[in-house]
């Protein structure tokens, strides 16, 4: 096995495990869901080198194509969610300081 | 979730895949033969198309293809009977309707090419019906409220076609032919082409409604221009 | 598939159905069709009656009747008539009879009559089921039938307490039941499968076995001891007092009670044979609790008031006497315990007929209330003291027969500690009926009665609830009486000895 | 040290990745990444083994199962998203009609199980049932 | 003619979902059609298995190596023909449950793609077909489950899917694996091939592990009781009777044809044994305590599968001959005696259900005396999981009980003779409520439609398996012992 070959494999490799520990770590789900994406195209480019085209493609353009874009789907809409419950929650803290001072007066 | 808990069970994990790798390596070491290479590559000629992975999945192992579209109508079928569809994206500024109008076409085309060329070359049903679903997302995300898929009994028809025909070729060749989903020698290029077309357009309508994530409004209120599929 | 035609073959089959499919029946039928229910449950009784006639005649003359169905390959159901059979066959067919006519009377206007019969006739159906069974799984699996099939009727009224009394019933019959599996899986393990014979099959095991033996036997005593009210395990016969009069006269004084006696003996006398228990020291521990239970039984039947309560006690005591019948090495003793069998059970349906005209009739439900009761219906009364008198075993009546054959059985194989037992218990029996006697007859009735329910009619009560205790206590008298004539239940557990000991 | 084994040992990794971080993660989007993530290590594996280091060509029927793998574990993903979007709503409902200021979801059950306690973080928690 | 009859079971379930999902409004006609021509089919290859010999074809006509295989012996015909009669009484029910209501177009189309899943994992012969069939097995019962709607049976069956889908991955591992080492995915062809080596057990613990996840087995049946209790009652009559059977099936499939005895050995069947025995002791008790009728039907579930596998460590260590064919045949005759008993006794419950509004047990009272035939179906199929004598679960007791004692295993007995009582006590907390003061029922069917299907299910368990078990020997080839 020729060193070349090996260096380029074992780069091909750290890169993809070191894009599915940080896609598994980021705490944040849009960060998550983008470095997943990540994760799949590089995949789709391991794949290429094992001599396998046409699952590349089905990898990227499923795998990480449409899984990726249902998945930002679902984080963009949670994380609305999240922010609609926050104002809601920040206008419910307002209005109850509006009825503390009513009463202090 | 307690650090020293997942710090016990990442221990666990790594145990269990050192113990994998090295189960790997035993199973390489002893015998790295070719399994069914020379086999699937030897019948190539008499499966009716000259790419291998094509030939394996749609004429050696087609019973297994057939069953994922089925997963796939599993799948849509599942989505559709939680309830309607959320509300769509806002309508997308200029620049993504142009975008839209460039890549839409761009894609569908592809598609299209992707579906030929399988015969001959890495290429084939899965992968256009992907690009046929992505099409779809980006007319979902470019505001268009059933990302470009007609009503909803159409759509039940667009999504049932990939499984139906698969099943009707099978049946019929069981029936009149040599057994279920054996294809003639002489006719296998056509039949898999017909397939891998119902299969594209399932599979890419199943993907676009899958991204609605919802039951589609029902008949009566295709007020919006429906723009078809293939526009 | 040949050998099921011919009729010595259907016989067993046929008997056991004839209750089966009117029980199947009656429970499709609508509440209100009460002359189609009586009808069908009257027609089940009278073709048993008759078929079980034919069957007497069949086996006296040595004929062979067997059904035998292949329900899983080495798992066989078999109906088998031997004589022993028999005997508890006739006993639960007539009195089964006898039951029906009483119950159509008492639940008149009660609730819940479809199911009630439809759950009666399968309970009789699963009683004849366990005395015609021909191998030990036959016999486990109607035993658990009768488990299922009493556990409505105990629970028919509703009320709370007859819910917990069925929840206690359940409890025992069900850790019983369990205890019979494993003991008879365990044999099965080790001989292969267990048909009853006469004689018995494990004399011939080798020693080795032996202690297994022993451990078996403790199981299915333990299995069988519940239902036949065993000392320790007897509570759920006084809790499932709470059951209606029919219940508690057919099931727990005839039915239930007697299946686990009756398979106490076809254990000791078919499967271990009695020569071969003895040896192993079984006969020992059975007598012992047997003899405590009678003890036990008639003190604690002293004590208590409520007069359902009081002859469950009773019972508890007399069936033990079969116990220790088949406890007894000896032909004399065996026939002893075995007309005990049939004797004790017409005495005992007799006094459960009266307790329940009392009830019905007058609202009597507890002995302290008994003052006067002869006069106001002097037949009933009548009837009671012939069964508690035969119960007591003062000689015209059956129950002296068995016990004077207990007693010689007991001098025949020189243990005279039975005899004590006999006497103490007999004494103890007069405790407890006399004062009940006494108080009927000799003192004046109260000015009204707790609940009293004119019927009209010429005589005490509804003529449906009347004969039966009259036929019944005619039927103690006959058995005392002509004991010696051809067909009597003494004639017929003689036939029985002379077969299971060794000419 | 073959290019397979290498390629192998690293589907196998990733496997194990995907499956600490289902079992230790609690929202469900990291659970379906994660979820993901073992899927593609263990078609990674299969392409492994059909790559043939002799330069031949690599033996097709892995490829076809991948395909069909992917294709299922996309259906599957979709599926469970649209299980969760139904499952926020039915929270985003309950806690907006809620009247209490504090709006928070109910406490969550302990898990008792294998699986860890919900962690406090992020709207779309499953809350797993004590057993 | 006779290959294409093995395809039909699962050809027929799947044309059937295809026409009922394109033509919604004629639902309930195209329904019962498909129904009945997929019972049919199934019940047709049982026929053919029992009476002639097994059945085998390879689909595509590539022969072996490349092409599917699908079999048919007696194991996989037994469980064809349970799941054949149970959706029938199922869908025969479903038309009345669902009748007028909006949710019975999504019902049929996905319960016949289950259906066709449920037939494929018993015919097939293939470990990836396996993985595939698997897969819409778990998404399609998952979307059935999750078809009321509300948030406890979303969440249920959202934590089902993805357990279902660690379960499927798991699997995948392992048949990766043996493809790795043997190059081929055939289960007859690997039987040959395989031999006892690291890689072989690594792929046997891997397979069996995320089969025991998809079966609920003890540790990982959390995920049972809530998806079961909150889908509609025909869909958990057949999650329970029907799906978590599968994977039982695939584990005995494996333990039996594909490891080599050195594999399978003592200490994989007592862990197996040891899981079933909490299983059932963990399961029995938290059907005691449950407070709705669903949920204790679920955990008896997870007990009753515990049952099943207690039979691997007795199968293991009998040695081949009349004695171990005797315990294989009792397993497929108690589980298929569980599928119908459980079937049945859903399916009364969802009457029960209807009819009160609720399914508390403690306030069935008035509901359960009303109705004397869903009642009577309770106790019949309460009766077979008990395992009291008219029913199959009683001959498949005795048997197993023998075994222990023959093999020497006593310890088995305890956790049999302990889960018997508990069920008894928790089946019978519910008869109990039957016996109470309210009015007495009229006539003894209340909506025949309905109750017919529970009453014949139920009925099947304890009469049919109960006293004519003779034909499930013969259908696995075992001639028995001699009576």
């Amino acid at each position: 096995m020729s060193l070349l070959l090996f260096v380029f494999d074992s780069i091909l490799l750290l890169t993809l495990l070191g894009l599915a520990t940080a896609a598994v770590l980021s705490p944040e789900p849009r960060n998550a869901v983008m470095l997943f994406i990540a994760f799949g195209l590089w995949l789709s480019l391991v794949w290429a080198r094992l001599g396998a085209p046409d699952v590349a493609l089905a990898e990227a353009a499923i795998g990480a194509g449409i899984g990726g874009a249902l998945m930002l789907a679902a984080a963009r809409r949670s994380a609305r969610r999240d922010n609609r419950r926050d104002n809601r929650r920040d206008n419910r803290r307002d209005n109850r300081r509006d009825v503390s001072c009513q009463d202090a007066q | 979730m307690n650090r020293d808990l997942s710090l016990l069970i990442g221990i666990l994990v790594s145990l269990l895949a050192l113990l994998l790798i090295w189960i790997f390596y035993t199973t390489l070491a002893a015998d790295p033969g070719p399994r069914l290479a020379p086999l699937a590559l030897e019948q190539l000629p008499n499966s009716g198309v000259s790419h291998p992975v094509t030939a394996v999945l749609l004429n050696y192992r087609a019973y297994d293809t057939l069953l994922e579209l089925a997963v796939l109508l599993a799948a849509i079928l599942g989505i559709w009977s939680l309830g309607p569809a959320p509300s769509g994206f806002q309508p997308a500024g200029p620049a993504l309707t142009v975008l839209a109008n460039w890549i839409v076409p761009l894609a569908i085309i592809t598609g299209g090419y992707l579906l030929w060329v399988g015969g001959h070359a890495p290429g084939g049903a899965f992968q256009a019906g992907a690009l046929l679903g992505s099409a779809g997302v980006i007319l979902r995300l470019a505001g268009h409220e059933r990302a470009g898929l007609p009503n909803e009994a159409a759509q039940r028809w667009l999504v049932v076609a990939g499984v139906g025909l698969f099943l009707l070729v099978g049946l019929l060749l069981a029936v009149f032919g040599a057994g279920f989903l054996t294809y003639p020698k002489a006719s296998a290029k056509w039949l898999i082409l017909l397939i891998e077309t119902a299969a594209t357009i399932a599979i890419g309508s199943t993907l676009a409604a899958a991204y609605v994530g919802g039951r589609p409004p029902l008949a009566q209120s295709t007020s919006a221009a429906s723009k078809d599929l293939g526009a | 598939m040949s050998q099921l035609l011919s009729w010595t073959a259907l016989l067993p089959g046929a008997i056991l159905l004839s209750s089966l499919i009117p029980g199947a029946l009656i429970f499709l039928l609508k509440e209100e069709s009460h002359i189609l229910r009586s009808l069908l449950n009257m027609a089940g009784a009278i073709i048993k009656l008759i078929l079980v006639a034919v069957l007497i005649w069949g086996v006296y003359l040595g004929g062979v009747f067997e059904t035998r169905i292949t329900i899983a390959p080495g798992l066989d159901l078999v109906l088998h008539a031997d004589a022993l059979s028999v005997l508890f066959v006739t006993l639960s067919t007539v009195l089964w009879l006898v039951t029906t006519i009483y119950a159509i009377g008492y639940l008149e206007h009660s609730p819940n009559r479809s199911r009630f019969f439809g759950f009666f006739s399968l309970c009789v159906s699963a009683t004849v089921g366990i005395a015609l069974a021909g191998n030990l799984l036959t016999f486990v699996i109607f035993y658990e039938i009768l488990t299922l099939a009493t556990y409505p009727l105990v629970a028919h009224r509703g009320t709370p307490d007859a819910t917990r009394g069925a929840k206690i019933y359940l409890a025992y019959t069900m850790a019983g039941g369990v205890a019979l599996l494993i003991g008879a899986v365990w044999l099965r393990s080790l001989t292969g499968p267990v048909d009853f014979v006469e004689r018995g099959v494990l004399s011939a095991m080798p020693a080795s076995l032996h202690p297994q033996l022993i451990a078996i036997f403790l199981f299915l005593l333990v299995g069988l001891g519940v239902k036949a009210a065993l000392f320790p395990l007897h509570g759920w016969l006084p809790q499932s007092m709470v059951a209606p009069a029919p219940v508690s006269s057919l099931l727990h004084a005839v039915a239930v009670v007697k299946a686990g006696a009756f398979g106490i003996v076809r254990v000791v006398y078919d499967v271990y044979g009695v020569e071969f228990a003895s040896e192993l020291g079984l006969l020992t521990i059975l007598g012992v609790m047997a003899s405590i239970t009678i003890v036990y039984g008639s003190v604690m039947a002293l004590t208590q008031d409520g007069l359902k309560k009081r002859l469950a006690y009773s019972t508890v005591s007399q069936v033990s006497y079969i116990a220790l019948g088949a406890s007894i090495l000896g032909p004399i003793a065996t026939i002893g315990g075995m007309v005990h069998l049939v004797h004790q059970g017409i005495m005992k349906i007799t006094l459960f007929f009266c307790a329940g005209n009392y009830a019905e009739t007058l609202g009597v439900h507890k002995v302290s209330q008994m003052d006067g009761v002869g006069r106001r219906m002097p037949w009933t009364t009548m009837a009671f003291t012939v069964g508690a008198l035969g119960m007591i075993g003062i000689p015209p009546i059956a129950g002296f027969v068995s016990k004077w054959y207990l007693g010689l059985g007991a001098v025949d194989a020189g243990q005279y500690w039975v005899l004590v037992i006999l006497a103490a218990s007999t004494l103890l029996n007069a405790g407890y009926f006399l004062p009940i006697l006494y108080k009927a007859w000799f003192r004046d009735p109260p000015d009204e009665w707790p609940k009293e329910h004119l019927f009209g009619g010429r005589f005490e009560t509804m003529g449906a609830l009347l004969w039966p205790p009259v036929i019944t206590a005619a039927l103690c008298l006959i058995a005392g009486l002509l004991a010696a004539a051809p067909f009597s239940p003494l004639e017929w557990a003689t036939l029985i000895a002379r077969r299971e000991y060794a000419p | 040290m073959t290019a397979a084994f290498l390629y192998g040992a690293a589907g196998l990794l990733l496997f194990a990745l995907g499956l600490w971080s289902l079992l230790v993660h609690e929202p469900l989007l990291r659970k379906l990444i994660a979820f993901n993530i073992m899927g593609s290590g263990v078609f990674h594996l299969f392409i492994a083994v059909a790559h043939r280091s002799d330069g031949s060509s690599p033996d097709p029927v892995p490829h076809a199962l991948v395909l069909t793998g992917i294709v299922v574990a996309v259906s599957a993903t979709a599926l469970a998203l649209a299980l969760n979007s139904r499952l926020e709503e039915a929270d985003a409902k309950a806690s907006s009609s809620k009247t209490t200021p504090s709006g928070a979801p109910e406490p969550n059950t302990t898990a008792r199980t294998g699986l860890p306690k919900p962690s406090s973080n992020g709207a779309n928690r499953l809350r797993w049932p004590s057993r | 003619m006779i290959s294409n009859s093995l395809v039909l079971p699962i050809a027929l379930p799947l044309l059937g979902a295809l026409l009922v999902v394109a033509l919604p409004r004629k639902m309930p006609i195209l329904g019962a059609l498909a129904a009945l021509a997929t019972t049919g089919s199934g019940l047709w290859v049982t026929a053919q298995t029992w009476l002639q010999a097994d059945l085998g074809v390879v689909l595509g006509g590539w022969g072996l190596p490349l092409g599917i295989g699908l079999a048919a012996d007696g194991l996989s015909a037994a469980f064809l023909a349970m799941s054949s009669l149970v959706g029938l009484g199922t869908s025969i029910y479903a038309i009345g449950y669902f009748a007028g209501s909006e949710r019975c177009n999504h019902f049929w189309p996905l319960w016949f793609l289950l259906w066709a899943s449920l037939n494929g994992v018993f015919l097939a012969a293939d470990l990836f077909n396996l993985y595939v069939m698997l897969e819409l097995l778990g998404l399609s019962a998952a979307a059935l489950g999750a078809l009321t709607g509300s948030r406890a049976a979303v969440e249920a069956n959202l934590r089902y899917l993805l357990v279902g889908l660690l379960g499927s991955i798991t699997y995948l591992l392992g048949v990766a694996l043996l493809y790795a080492g043997y190059g081929t995915l055939d289960i007859g062809l690997l039987s040959e091939r395989i031999q006892p080596s690291p890689l072989a057990a690594g792929a046997l613990v891997l397979m069996v592990v995320g089969l025991a996840l998809k079966a609920a087995l003890f540790p990982m049946h959390f995920w049972l009781p809530p998806a079961h209790a909150n889908a509609p009652a025909p869909v958990s009559a057949v999650l329970s009777a029907l799906v978590v059977k599968t994977a039982f099936y695939l584990i005995l499939r494996l333990w039996l044809d594909l490891f080599p005895a050195e594999l399978s050995n003592a200490a994989a069947a007592f862990v197996l044994g040891v899981l079933g025995a909490g299983a059932v002791l963990w399961g029995s008790w938290r059907a005691l305590r449950a407070e709705r009728l669903k949920l204790l039907a679920a955990y008896s579930t997870v007990a009753q599968i515990g049952y099943l596998f207690l039979f691997f460590p007795l199968i293991q260590a009998t040695p081949a001959g009349i004695a171990r064919d005797d315990l294989i045949a009792a397993c497929v005759l108690m589980a298929l005696t569980h599928g119908f008993a459980k079937a049945g006794f859903f399916l009364a419950a969802g009457l029960v259900q209807q009819k009160a509004g609720h399914d508390r047990i403690d306030a069935l009272g008035g509901t359960a005396q009303s109705m004397p035939a869903t009642t009577f179906s309770i106790a019949l199929a309460g009766s077979a999981l008990i395992g009291l004598p008219p029913s199959g679960s009683f001959i498949a007791k005795w048997v197993m009980m023998r075994g222990a004692f023959e093999a020497g295993q006593w310890w088995w007995l305890i956790i049999i003779s302990t889960g018997t009582l508990l069920a008894a006590a928790y089946i019978f907390r519910v008869l109990s409520r039957a016996f109470g003061q309210e009015p007495t029922p009229q006539c003894f069917l209340t909506d025949a439609r309905a109750e017919i299907p529970a009453l014949l299910l139920a009925f099947a368990s304890v009469a049919l398996l109960g006293l004519a078990a003779g034909p499930v020997w013969s259908l696995l080839g075992f001639q028995g012992a001699p009576a």
